[in-house]
């Protein structure tokens, strides 16, 4: 399983390296979003602001907007020209597919993350502080979001109306996620990461249980897709 | 080349397509209804369940009226709420039912996956729990909502409930859409039990994970209406219990119909497929005279 | 050794639409079968069958002993087919195309080479990315695959379609060594001629269903007019469900 | 009382009857086209049980277009 799932991984992400969706859309598309809000939530005038408080919130509803589109890409690959069928032909063992297109999809997040919290810290004068529960929760909040979105993914690349139908099912199963991400980096911001540490717990409790639920529940889902 | 021997269905004159092959698939739909040797039985047997259907209506019928005319007129109001109590036979029996929908779903669909039982009855049974479901959980919201504004003056708050309510709304409101993705039965059965197992895991995490939300806030807490504010007198106690027998036995009538509802699709695509494996068979015998 | 497919009544549906309706037929270890049959006949749909892809309804089918409606996971990775679709990436060059594959069937890298250079597709073509091949080259590379990934059975679903002369004939080689070496293979094909001179048998297709099986010189099978065009065709058209279509419905 | 609670009622209830009489109206029209169904499946095979002769095309022969054409009466 570890081995196809590194192999789908390095398909994936050498697809990326060439295709660059993720660095040419993705990550623009969640800049954009972090500039949206920042018109609609009024100009920052100073600490205090609505921006400045709302950052971590705002932060984590353009990740979640992003992994959805991150999810779609990784999908879109497969669904071109049959080679979900291919997929299904290799031989490659479906928990080992489901990790390694969930281990890619989480490496471009991640990497989008990191511009995106530079972005809020500059556009939003939020100063980044709690460096350790900050990369914690983005680490495990990211597995979560990834997991479901695989889980999804793959349901929602069978029907027609994959496009309004990942989203649909996606937000409301990732609200918890988005939540206590949010307040773990509300603590952490603030200076307080003991307050943050048991919402770390949720993140972790979260992307294991999804984790565990994608590797069982791929592999049917893969065959009915 | 077996065209020529083929022995013609019992059931309908004329069929070209073995019966033994018709069984097969029925036996794989989980359902002897709408195979063709079973069609009489079938209706013997539904004749049976349609009595029961019936009398579950009747009784639930007489249960609304009695509900509501014990409630709006019979019982006395509230030392605290007032009249408000009323609601009282009205929302918290409704989101009695919204749980019964989910927690049968989710069994259903878990008898699905459970090779022993997999049967496309629990998947049809798990689809009729679940859309009653969602039904029943809009109007939990509404009515909670109506109940609310006298109440705290707002229509609206973030109680862990209330939330994880609304997501719940969304949440298999989702699942009705992935229930709708075409495909063959056994194919979309399988997606949809396993839809309805992931989301009904979210819901105790979203639950614990907005109280948890809420106290960090040290919020206002919504009084649980049952107990400690309100004191329930005795009659008030009886409408009370009868209004949850009456939605309970309104959930079962609701769910039968719509199962009954899920049948009929079935079967009507049953009787599509025999006519469409007709014609294509009916394809190769072109040309061939 | 039983036969390497066992079908018997085998029904498979789309949704509501059968794409086989009861389809019974033997293919023994290292035969050369050629399917044929007018367009929507159910040849493709008895190759993804025979594949694992489409779930079997009713009847029953083992390839390679493998119960189809029980499992049809193992069977994948002993059969290469080639489809309609390529199965390839677009964003991934010709070799890397082939190298996954090949890992991912678990089998020997060292095959890579020499399919491509089989396939002609060494040299310049096989750094190219997929996504910027010529049809008849992505139909060479799709072939690259099933060759490099060394499965003993194949599953070949129109495989001249849309390849220039060279390539066709490098086809007609290929599946002569790969039968020489005692591979089964199953190929569906609109060139009655040339798929008729690879095949040991022919079966012929229709409305979802095997109508009639020979040997190919037996009469009454290749009676009917060998379709002229087909072979004269410009050869770069696409042509991937047979556009070079039978007129003749002369099964039988 | 103070129109809260009767609107309360009268949501509850009102949807709920609604709900239902939709179920009710969508069995009703399922079990006549399943009857109406029935006819066309008692004609069709009659008429591919007797292929027509001299190659006269039969009446049952559906659109050449093949695993994209949904069966004429597919609900789900």
């Amino acid at each position: 399983m570890w081995r196809d799932a590194l192999l789908v991984a390095g398909k994936d992400l050498r697809i990326e390296a060439r295709s660059k969706v993720g660095l040419g859309q993705v990550v623009p598309f969640a800049l954009v979003v972090v500039l949206l809000f920042g018109l609609a939530l009024g100009p920052a005038a100073g600490r205090g602001s609505v921006l400045s408080l709302a950052a971590p919130g705002l932060y984590w509803v353009a990740v979640l907007l992003a992994t959805v589109l991150a999810v779609q890409r990784s999908f879109a690959i497969e669904a071109l020209d049959g080679a979900s069928d291919g997929l299904k032909l290799s031989g490659l063992d479906p928990a080992g597919i489901f990790v390694g297109k969930a281990a890619a999809v989480c490496g471009q997040l991640l990497a989008l993350e990191v511009v995106l919290a530079g972005a809020v810290a500059l556009l939003y004068d939020r100063h980044l502080a709690g460096g350790l529960l900050l990369v914690a929760s983005c680490l495990a909040a990211t597995v979560g979001l990834v997991s479901v979105g695989t889980i999804y993914g793959v349901v929602s690349s069978g029907s027609r109306q994959r496009e309004t139908l990942l989203p649909l099912l996606f937000f409301p199963m990732v609200a918890p996620i988005l939540l206590a991400a949010t307040k773990a980096w509300d603590a952490a911001l603030a200076g307080t990461p003991g307050r943050g540490t048991g919402w770390l717990d949720v993140l972790a409790v979260f992307a294991v249980a999804y984790l565990a639920m994608g590797t069982v529940a791929f592999g049917p889902l893969l065959e009915d897709a | 080349m077996s065209l020529t021997t083929t022995p013609t269905g019992p059931g309908r004159p004329g069929s070209e397509v073995p019966p033994a092959q018709l069984t097969a698939l029925d036996a794989a739909r989980g359902s002897g209804v709408g195979s063709v040797p079973g069609r009489e039985g079938a209706r013997r047997r539904r004749s049976g369940h349609d009595v029961a259907i019936t009398a579950t209506g009747a009784l639930a019928l007489a249960g609304v009226v009695a509900t509501v005319w014990l409630g709006l007129w019979v019982t006395p109001p509230d030392r605290f709420m007032g009249n408000l109590v009323r609601l009282l036979y009205i929302h918290p029996s409704i989101a009695w039912v919204m749980y019964i929908c989910y927690g049968v779903a989710f069994l259903a669909s878990l008898l699905y996956l459970w090779p022993r039982t997999r049967s496309l009855r629990f998947d049809k049974l798990a689809g009729a729990s679940s859309e009653v479901g969602v039904v029943f959980t809009g109007l939990t919201l509404v009515t909670g909502s109506i109940w609310g504004r006298p109440t705290w003056g707002v229509w609206w708050t973030w109680d862990p409930l209330l939330t994880t309510t609304a997501l719940l709304f969304v949440l298999y409101l989702g699942y009705l859409a992935v229930r709708r993705i075409p495909g063959e039965p056994e194919v979309c059965a399988r997606r949809s039990a396993i839809a309805a197992l992931v989301a009904f895991v979210d819901v105790p995490i979203c639950y614990f994970s907005v109280l948890w939300w809420r106290s960090l806030h040290q919020a206002p807490t919504v009084a649980d209406p049952i107990t400690g504010k309100t004191y329930i007198h005795g009659s008030m106690a009886w409408t009370l219990l009868l209004s949850f027998v009456t939605f309970t036995l309104v959930y079962a009538w609701l769910v039968a119909r719509r199962y009954r509802l899920f049948v009929l699709a079935e079967r009507e695509g049953d009787e599509g497929l025999v006519l469409a494996i007709e014609e294509r068979r009916a394809e190769s015998l072109q040309g061939r005279s | 050794m039983g036969p390497v497919i066992s079908l018997r009544d085998a029904v498979s549906l789309a949704g509501r639409f059968p794409l086989l309706a009861g389809v019974t037929l033997d293919v023994a270890e290292g035969e050369v079968v050629h399917l044929r049959g007018p367009n929507g006949a159910g040849k493709s749909s008895l190759l993804r069958l025979c594949a694992g892809l489409v779930p079997i309804a009713s009847g029953t089918a083992f390839v390679l002993g493998h119960d189809l409606r029980a499992d049809r996971q193992s069977v994948r990775r002993e059969v290469g087919l080639l489809g309609h679709a390529s199965f390839l990436y677009d964003d991934l060059s010709v070799e890397r195309n082939v190298r996954f594959a090949v890992r991912a069937a678990r089998a020997d890298l060292r095959g890579v080479d020499e399919a491509l250079d089989r396939l002609g597709l060494g040299g310049r073509l096989r750094s190219t990315l997929v996504g910027s091949l010529s049809a008849g080259q992505r139909r060479r590379a799709a072939l690259a695959v099933v060759v490099a990934r060394r499965a003993r059975r194949w599953l070949l679903d129109e495989p001249h379609a849309g390849l220039d002369a060279m390539g066709r004939t490098a086809v007609d080689e290929l599946v002569r060594a790969a039968s020489a070496s005692g591979t089964t293979v199953v190929l569906a094909s609109h060139e009655l001629d040339r798929a008729g001179r690879l095949a040991d048998r022919v079966v012929a297709v229709a409305g979802g269903r095997v109508v009639a099986a020979a040997e190919p010189s037996a009469p009454g099978v290749t009676a009917g007019p060998a379709t002229p065009g087909a072979e004269g065709d410009d050869a770069r058209q696409i042509a991937p469900s047979g556009e070079a279509e039978e007129d003749g419905r002369d099964v039988a | 009382m103070n129109g809260y609670v009767e609107a309360g009622y009268v949501v509850g209830l009102g949807t709920l009857a609604g709900y239902a009489a939709s179920l009710v109206a969508r069995e009703r029209s399922a079990r006549r086209r399943l009857a109406g169904g029935g006819v066309r499946q008692v004609a069709a095979p009659s008429a591919s049980e007797s292929p027509a002769p001299g190659g006269e095309p039969s009446t049952v022969e559906r659109p050449a277009s093949p695993a994209a054409a949904p069966p004429p009466r597919h609900r789900r």
